[in-house]
């Protein structure tokens, strides 16, 4: 239920903010198509204005907007004459597999590096404190530093080489390495906190060495902050999308929000945007479902 | 470190060697080193004292961002913890909506509305944040309003806004000064993010994200122009979350 | 860089793609359509869609679709008799029918740029036979045939363009060119494959027949030092739009280098005339004799991107005017005199001019990202820094895309400088830029809001005459009128250029607007 | 043989070479101990011995102090014992005295930063001193069984009880998941747990108090080991459950297996121990036979802690030599019906609660009955016990009685006047006529408070707030702390740097500040050692002979109400099931549950 109410405000809300910026979508849409940035005249722009209905009273607009994304249809693009559904199914694929894989990427990073200096006291420090340097490394930094390094230097990598799994390698872990600074940052506390729980004595006493202690009982203690937060990395996609599409010239709902943004697109800008909605409520599901995977004590509450 | 930043910020001029903005076509990419403690850009500005007169308007940001972005956090967090039941479920929904806006979305939308500037990239980067902290500190409210001292304080016969002035808010909001101090330093990351895309401070001015934006084209001919601004975005923001960390963990010793 | 400069290892048997069919090109910018008005849209159709006519290396015009063509005496019709046997990929004829249905197209709103070219003087086509069209003009046009050349003004299928949806047409539009659109994955490529009934190459093309290449990617990669090194690599074939920078480095790497310098208006500030301190020639003059605008262009620059003193037109357009480029040279004395004689005479602590107590503050927006590159942007904050050791204080505003297109700082109150350019492959942009705003005409590409009889006068007989060493000295007084009033003034010339793997060879670019031409392309073992 | 270190497992701690060789010939010693479930290692085959060949653990000359920072603190002295087989030796001492620490490093995890001196430690006659981290994994389980302290947090409340007990069994060669699991029901079900199958599913939270101790010692005897450390089982459990769970240990000693059992209760360990070592601040302060340290004590601590324990032979008397801590003298002893300070013989009613009912939701239609139909009435000056199992309902009670929640049905009226039936802002100015004590002070303190703020916020409001003002409510605030034998420097202190039964007086101070007539104590000495919980008890009685308080005094711990009560109501399911003066329901239970409780009170006899 709040799912529906969720993206119901976040439509509105892109809807609004779009309407609200300046400038007239008509002489927009025909700037754009010209290439060149003009005042026009009323002639010229009442095709686009029947078209597009831009004449309407904004609530009635809102209305239509708002009834169309009931039936399902998120409107066609101003620009590219095509369906926005369209257009958002597929670019989604690119992003989706970026995202799941710099997420998958950053828990690998994470898992290794918490379970194994988590509570000791010199390599856990340096650990954490790398954790947060990578935490506050800015994306588009880090982009172009591994593609100036992996692809253009030592040639590891494509530069460009769009589609191929090899050309995936870079972007996500652009993606993943602040994302494992944080995800190791509130794991590790997690961690240290749940090392010292009596059960783990307990395992101790019953002859598991310390890394069994380690990977059996304390680390799924220590998930659950992660899980959150992957959930929030799940949702917030299109933020570090945007960077790393344009860093690896990839394809993807980013670069489209972008470009939709700046042509003032408004039926791509509000289908992202109710994509993304969609994609936090999936988020906070499977986050849920995960919680109470890890945690059954979840379950009951 | 923070020395030197403090004097980038109270005195740029103590620190840098030439003016951030003056030409100089002939040492144009010049490589660090020499003349140039960090070499010069395309046009032969001095990177060094760019980048130190670059602090301030990166710091303002950093700031800027970080004070809207946490009395907007507090107001809302409050609000849906603690307000009456309509009122708190709204806000609630609230949080939810602008958690799940892409905050990059936000803040395209923002520049496109406001146009690119200084306190655009703040409030930008101040909003696109809020929401996550709003959250963080909605959960403490809670937490505290059901601390057991609470019901104590209930039942030594004190007023709601007694209780809700000597020990929720304080207790509640205690762990925001971490949180301000991390909050600096994200934003700034997020700032530079912000003028990567061309949605920053104007130019010429050197504030590190335009920095960092503008010395990309050069990547692969002058390193200095891109390695320079982005470790010190990094150390900054570093730094800031060690002094949170530290700010934290003083906080705790103190009730210790 | 350059490590692969010299050709490909031997386990690259062809192209990027490791094939001798398929070429891989790297452009910038990605527009919504492959046929439209925007310069990006015209690169992509010139492939896909002939035009009537074509421009060769002289800068004269030659057949293509049309195998030749007259004007009549008054210069008020033009006709075209087109080449025997030519059909749309979509097997429809090319027919005088369809390319007058095209005319009608363009002008209805079909393609915006199409319809400002033809603006005043298009009336109406018909179609006399089947292989003869003849275009009806209400004045005389001399340069028409010239205009026609632009990619704007490719010839689609009539049948496609009555049957088809827009988004068909957007993406895939029928013409009879060299290449079909096979798909486009949007934010990536569009991949295009040869049209094997190719029939129609234009006469300055360098063979005939359907292209050697099977297959033509057409990435898109905004990053410059991507595509460079995307190049360097091996991944691609060629490149568009190469960073000053790098220019030198794959020079010498072996890579062919193409350069098109875009004739048309150059990449130059325009003064706002009806308000604000530039009402004052003087000031506008102070401000240009306050740059040293050839040693900015030449050190960003980088040696490629050349400097255009002229701020008509570029040195490739016809009938430029080199003293009108000369003009204007760097004396900062002289700048400071006339600041001096306009009654800026006071300073303030920050070393800017002030009159009456006001400051000599100056509004220069610009759009980011779309017309001023990053190498403009360097040269345009070089600009403000240069004028501000005459006083000047020049506040550059970029504009992001968004608020460019929908006219952010277009009118005369919000801005005192505007940069901007305007490719055409005749000086006849002059009427574009220039032709003032009349009550029923407003013009709103006159980015000086200058409405002077003078220049328009000079600028209409010029278009009109039709001999073209008078027409030329024409648009030359109206290039030295517009330097006397200090209206515009150059900065630099806009350029397309293309890098290209040594092993691949063919490419050229087509003369009017500087797009690369894949048609001849092919490899070399 | 000189004083060695123990290489303490988590840290390694090379300061010598030497160690390593050490290290190097003590496993190869092991190597053939350790060699499979079924060698055992007898004595005869520890080269490295020269111990008795009988026994079982042999420690000697054990001291550990901890370093943290540089600075070492020593935590134990000097202590030695031996265990034979099947024997038991009881570890008691209050809290702190290193009782955890000594029965850690006989499986060699004393812990982080620990420094280890012993002249042996020997488990069947192999000296342990220099194991590898290795050799201390294939004893640990196998052949020690370590039930750890805090049984109700000691097993992964996020995996089912019986992959707990699996896990030993994994650990040690079981590979066969089936066999393993079959294993697991087999030992839950051997250490009593009913319909064992099922609860091998559930999680400890799931299970209560005493099935959750249980599951750790099945887990602990899973391999059958000769030696189980016992480190306060019974503490936190009712005492019916801490009944089954000594007669399980029982059990297991009969068997054969050594026994270690560490408790800060002698009357607890009373029933197992053969012998008994009283610890006190790392020493051994005294040692013995059961009987000897029971009935003729010799040190005058262990005289302490024996008078310390609270129940019906301490009715009446003080539970804490009068010098500790600075507590006020004792009035002498006094008789078992208490004068009633109003003097006129009248028996003054100052809490009345008539058909107190509370349901909760468990979500969807089921509910709860917390509390069903409870009455009672409490007298000046006269103190109500309230005991019951976990869950009984007693903290609900008292949270009705406080008016914290409103009663589903019934009344409560206090001080003769209708109370439960105002709403909160009528109640608000009469609150300071029933004040609270829990179990746990520290998170009833704001954390950011001192002391003095925490009881001055207490006091009642009076109009103006003038500096003469506050210099009399600082020095009412230290009247409170003398009154509740807190010493002078506490007020500016923060709670969390004070010692446990510091807490709990200055909780109670709190409490006093309202000059309430009624104390609701809610587990209120459930939480300390002992000898502190002596001294609590000992001020509270202290305080009612000269403040005429009444008290509602809820706990589970038999022994404690009926030292204190007046009046004992026993709470079942949310039912009152049994009434009457102390004596009555102690000596002549009348119900059957009532008399399964009674006859769990640990006695005191050897
Ligand atoms: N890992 C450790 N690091 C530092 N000090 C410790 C550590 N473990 C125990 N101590 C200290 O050693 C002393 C003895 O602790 P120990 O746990 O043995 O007490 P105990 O007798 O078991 O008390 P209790 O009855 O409270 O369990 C205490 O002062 C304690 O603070
Ligand atoms: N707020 C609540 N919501 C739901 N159930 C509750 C709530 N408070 C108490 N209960 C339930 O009511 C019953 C009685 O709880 P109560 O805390 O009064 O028991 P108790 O006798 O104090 O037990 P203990 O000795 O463990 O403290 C328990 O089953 C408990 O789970
Ligand atoms: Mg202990
Ligand atoms: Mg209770």
């Amino acid at each position: 239920m709040w799912a529906l109410v969720a993206l119901w405000g976040a439509a509105t809300a892109a809807f609004f903010a779009q309407v609200l910026l300046p400038g007239d979508r008509a002489t927009i849409i025909l700037n754009i198509r010209a290439g060149q940035p003009i005042a026009r005249t009323p002639e010229e722009l009442a095709d686009i204005n029947a078209a597009y209905g831009l004449q309407d009273p904004v609530l009635v607009q809102y209305w239509h907007y708002l009834s169309g994304l009931l039936r399902g249809d998120l409107g066609d693009s101003y620009q590219q004459h095509r369906s926005v559904a369209a257009i958002i199914v597929e670019q989604l694929a690119p992003t989706l597999t970026l995202t799941l894989t710099a997420i998958a990427l950053a828990w690998a990073i994470m898992l290794v590096t918490v379970v194994l200096t988590a509570g000791r006291p010199r390599a856990g420090r340096l650990a954490s404190a790398v954790e947060v340097a990578a935490a506050s490394t800015p994306h588009y930094w880090l982009g172009i530093v591994l593609l100036v390094v992996f692809a253009l230097q030592l040639g590891w990598f494509p530069v460009v080489g769009a589609g191929t799994p090899a050309a995936l390698v870079l972007p996500a872990l652009t993606l993943a390495v602040p994302l494992a600074g944080f995800l190791g940052q509130s794991t590790r506390s997690a961690f240290e906190t749940a090392l010292q729980q009596p059960f783990v004595l307990t395992a101790r006493t019953r002859g598991a060495s310390d890394l069994q202690v380690r990977v059996r009982h304390v680390l799924r203690h220590s998930l659950l902050p992660a899980i959150t937060l992957s959930g929030w990395a799940l949702g917030a996609i299109i933020s570090g999308a945007v960077v790393v599409e344009a860093v690896f010239t990839r394809s993807g709902i980013g670069s489209v929000l972008v470009t939709a943004v700046n042509n003032q697109d408004l039926p791509i800008v509000t289908g992202v945007v109710v994509l993304v909605a969609a994609l936090y409520v999936v988020a906070n599901l499977l986050v849920d479902l995960l919680h109470s995977l890890v945690d059954p004590r979840l379950e009951q509450s | 470190m923070l020395t030197v930043v403090g004097i980038a910020l109270v005195a740029p001029a103590a620190l840098a060697t030439h003016d951030p903005y003056a030409l100089d076509l002939g040492a144009s990419l010049q490589p660090p080193g020499g003349e140039h403690l960090l070499g010069t850009d395309v046009a032969g500005r001095d990177l060094w004292s760019r980048v130190v007169w670059g602090a301030r308007p990166a710091l303002a940001i950093g700031v800027g961002a970080a004070a809207t972005s946490l009395v907007l956090a507090v107001v809302l967090g409050v609000l849906a913890a603690l307000g009456p039941r309509l009122v708190a479920g709204a806000v609630d929904r609230v949080i939810e909506v602008l958690f799940s806006f892409p905050s990059l979305l936000l803040a395209l939308l923002l520049v496109a509305l406001l146009g690119p500037s200084a306190w655009t990239q703040a409030l930008a980067v101040g909003i696109g944040t809020a929401p996550g902290y709003a959250r963080i500190i909605r959960g403490q409210v809670r937490a505290v309003r059901s601390a057991p001292y609470v019901e104590a304080a209930v039942a030594l016969g004190h007023t709601r806004a007694r209780i809700l002035r000597q020990h929720v808010l304080p207790n509640a909001l205690r762990p925001l000064v971490a949180i301000a101090a991390l909050s600096v330093g994200q934003s700034i990351v997020w700032a530079s993010s912000l003028s990567f895309l061309g949605l920053g401070v104007a130019p010429p001015s050197p504030e590190w994200g335009a920095l960092l934006d503008a010395g990309r084209a050069y990547v692969t001919h002058a390193w200095w122009l891109t390695v320079v601004p982005g470790v010190v975005v990094v150390a900054l923001a570093l730094a800031a979350t060690t002094v949170g960390n530290h700010l934290q963990a003083a906080l705790e010793r103190s009730e210790a | 860089g350059g490590s692969n400069a010299g050709g490909a290892t031997p386990s690259t048997a062809g192209g990027a793609s490791g094939s001798d069919d398929h070429i891989v090109y790297a452009h910038q910018q990605e527009p919504p359509c492959v046929f439209g008005g925007w310069i990006e849209q015209a690169y992509l159709s010139t492939q896909v869609l002939d035009a009537l006519v074509s421009l060769d290396a002289d800068h004269r015009v030659v057949p293509w679709l049309a195998d030749s063509w007259e004007s009549s005496a008054d210069g008020l019709t033009w006709t075209f008799h087109l080449k025997d046997g030519v059909s749309f990929t979509d097997g429809s004829p090319l027919t005088a029918q369809a390319v007058a249905y095209n005319f009608d197209y363009w002008v209805q709103g079909g393609n915006s740029t199409a319809a400002v070219w033809l603006a005043g003087y298009y009336d109406s086509a018909e179609a006399v036979d089947s292989q003869t069209l003849r275009i009806h003009l209400s004045r005389p046009y001399p340069r028409l045939a010239e205009t026609l050349t632009q990619g704007y003004f490719g010839i689609q299928s009539q049948k496609a363009l009555t049957e088809r949806t827009a988004e068909e047409n957007c993406a895939a539009p029928i013409g009879t060119g060299a290449f079909v659109v096979d798909h486009w994955t949007r934010g990536q490529e569009i991949v295009l494959t040869r049209n094997e009934e190719y029939t129609s190459p234009p006469a300055n093309a360098q063979h005939t027949g359907p292209a050697y290449v099977k297959t033509l990617e057409w990435r898109f990669v905004p990053d410059g030092t991507t595509r460079v090194s995307s190049l360097q690599a091996g991944e691609v074939d060629a490149i568009y739009d190469v960073p000053a920078i790098d220019w030198k480095g794959l020079g010498e790497g072996g890579y062919q280098q193409l350069k098109y310098v875009t004739p048309g208006r150059p990449q130059q500030i325009s003064f706002t005339t009806t308000t604000g301190p530039f009402t004052d020639e003087r000031v506008r003059k102070a401000f240009a004799y306050s740059l040293d605008r050839k040693s900015l262009v030449d050190t960003i620059g980088r040696g490629l991107i050349p400097y255009e003193g002229n701020g008509g037109v570029s040195q490739t357009t016809p009938g430029y005017s080199q003293e009108v480029a000369d003009a204007y040279s760097f004396d900062l004395p002289k700048a400071e005199e006339l600041l001096q004689q306009a009654g800026w005479t006071g300073t303030d602590p920050d070393g800017v001019r002030t009159k009456d107590g006001q400051r000599l503050t100056v509004r220069f927006p610009y759009a980011t990202g779309t017309i001023i590159a990053a190498d403009g942007a360097t040269i345009l904050q070089g600009v403000a820094e240069q004028a501000r050791a005459a006083g000047f204080d020049v506040q550059l505003i970029p504009v992001p895309p968004s608020g460019f297109w929908s006219g952010l700082y277009s009118t005369a109150e919000e801005r005192d400088l505007s940069a901007g350019y305007w490719t055409s492959v005749t000086a006849g942009i002059l009427w574009i830029n220039w032709r003032p705003t009349t009550a029923d005409a407003p013009n709103h590409n006159n980015s000086a809001f200058y409405d002077d009889p003078v220049l328009a006068d000079l600028i209409t007989r010029a278009n009109s005459t039709s001999d073209v060493a008078a027409q030329n000295a024409l648009y030359a007084q109206a290039q030295e009128y517009i330097a006397d009033h200090a209206l515009s003034i150059g900065v630099y010339d806009r350029i397309s250029t293309l890098a290209v793997s040594p092993r691949l060879k063919g490419v050229w670019q087509e003369n009017a607007q500087g797009g690369p031409v894949f048609y001849d392309a092919h490899f070399t073992r | 043989m000189s004083t060695e270190i123990v290489p303490v497992p988590g840290q390694k701690n090379g300061r010598d070479a030497g160690v390593e060789t050490q290290e190097e010939s003590r496993r190869s010693a092991l190597g053939q101990a350790a060699g499979g479930t079924a060698t055992r290692v007898g004595s005869e085959r520890g080269e490295a011995g020269g111990s008795e060949a009988s026994g079982r653990v042999r420690v000697a000359g054990l001291s550990v102090s901890f370093e943290r920072d540089g600075v070492v603190r020593p935590v134990v002295h000097d202590v030695s014992f031996d265990l034979g087989r099947g024997e038991c030796v009881a570890i008691v001492g209050e809290s702190g005295s290193g009782k955890s620490v000594t029965a850690r490093t006989l499986v060699g995890l004393t812990g982080h930063g620990a420094v280890v001196e012993a002249d042996a430690v020997e488990l069947d006659g192999v000296d342990v001193r220099g194991f590898s981290e290795a050799d201390w994994r294939r004893t640990r389980g196998l052949r020690v069984g370590f039930v750890l302290q805090d049984a109700l947090v000691s097993l992964d409340p996020l995996r089912p009880v019986g992959k707990e007990v699996e896990e030993s069994l994994r650990l040690h060669g079981w590979r066969d998941r089936r066999a393993r699991r079959a294993k697991a029901v087999e030992l839950l079900e051997q250490v009593g747990v009913p319909a064992a199958d099922v609860r091998a599913r559930q999680r400890p939270d799931q299970l209560s108090g005493g099935l959750r101790q249980r599951a750790l010692i099945a887990s602990a005897i899973a391999l059958d080991p000769d030696l189980v450390i016992a480190d306060e089982p019974t503490t936190a459990l009712d005492v019916t459950v801490q009944e089954q769970v000594l007669a399980l240990l029982d059990q297991t000693k009969q068997r054969g297996v050594s026994l270690v059992l560490i408790s800060h209760d002698l009357s607890v360990v009373a029933r197992l121990a053969d012998r008994i070592l009283v610890m006190r601040a790392g020493r051994v302060v005294e040692s013995g036979t059961t009987h000897q340290v029971l009935t003729d004590p010799q040190h005058a601590y262990t005289k302490a802690l024996l008078a310390a324990v609270p129940g019906e032979h301490t009715r009446g008397q003080r539970l804490s030599p009068p010098d500790e801590d600075g507590a006020p003298t004792a009035p002498a002893p006094r008789g078992s019906v208490r004068p009633v300070p109003d003097g006129s013989g009248e028996v003054e009613v100052v809490l009345e609660a008539t058909g107190l009912a509370k349901r909760f939701s468990l979500g969807g239609s089921t509910t709860l009955t917390a509390v069903d139909d409870v009455s009672f009435t409490l007298a000046r000056g006269r103190t109500l016990g309230i005991v019951g199992e976990s869950g009984s309902g007693k903290s609900t009670t008292a949270r009705l009685v406080l008016g914290l929640s409103a009663p589903d049905a019934g009344e409560v009226e206090l001080l003769g006047r209708p109370w439960s039936v105002l709403s909160e802002a009528q109640r608000r100015p009469r609150r300071g006529d029933i004040s609270v004590v829990y179990q746990d002070p520290l998170s009833s303190f704001d954390p950011r408070w001192t002391v003095e703020r925490i009881v001055e916020d207490a006091l009642p409001r009076d109009g103006g707030t003038g500096r003469r003002n506050r210099t009399e409510r600082r020095q009412r605030v230290a009247d409170l702390l003398q009154a509740v034998g807190l010493p002078e420097g506490t007020a500016r202190r923060a709670p969390l740097r004070l010692s446990g039964g510091q807490r709990q007086r200055v909780a109670i101070a709190r409490a006093l500040a309202s000059e309430p007539s009624v104390l609701v104590l809610d587990e209120a000495v459930s939480a300390l050692d002992v000898s502190v919980q002596a001294q609590v008890l000992d001020l509270l009685d202290d305080l009612q002979q000269r403040f005429g308080l009444s008290y509602l005094f809820i706990s589970h711990d038999l022994g404690v109400v009926y030292h204190v009560s007046d009046e004992v109501l026993v709470m079942k399911d949310g039912r009152v099931v049994e009434r009457g003066t102390a004596e009555e329901v102690f000596e002549r239970p009348q119900q059957p549950y009532t008399r399964q409780l009674v006859s769990a009170l640990p006695r005191l006899s050897a």
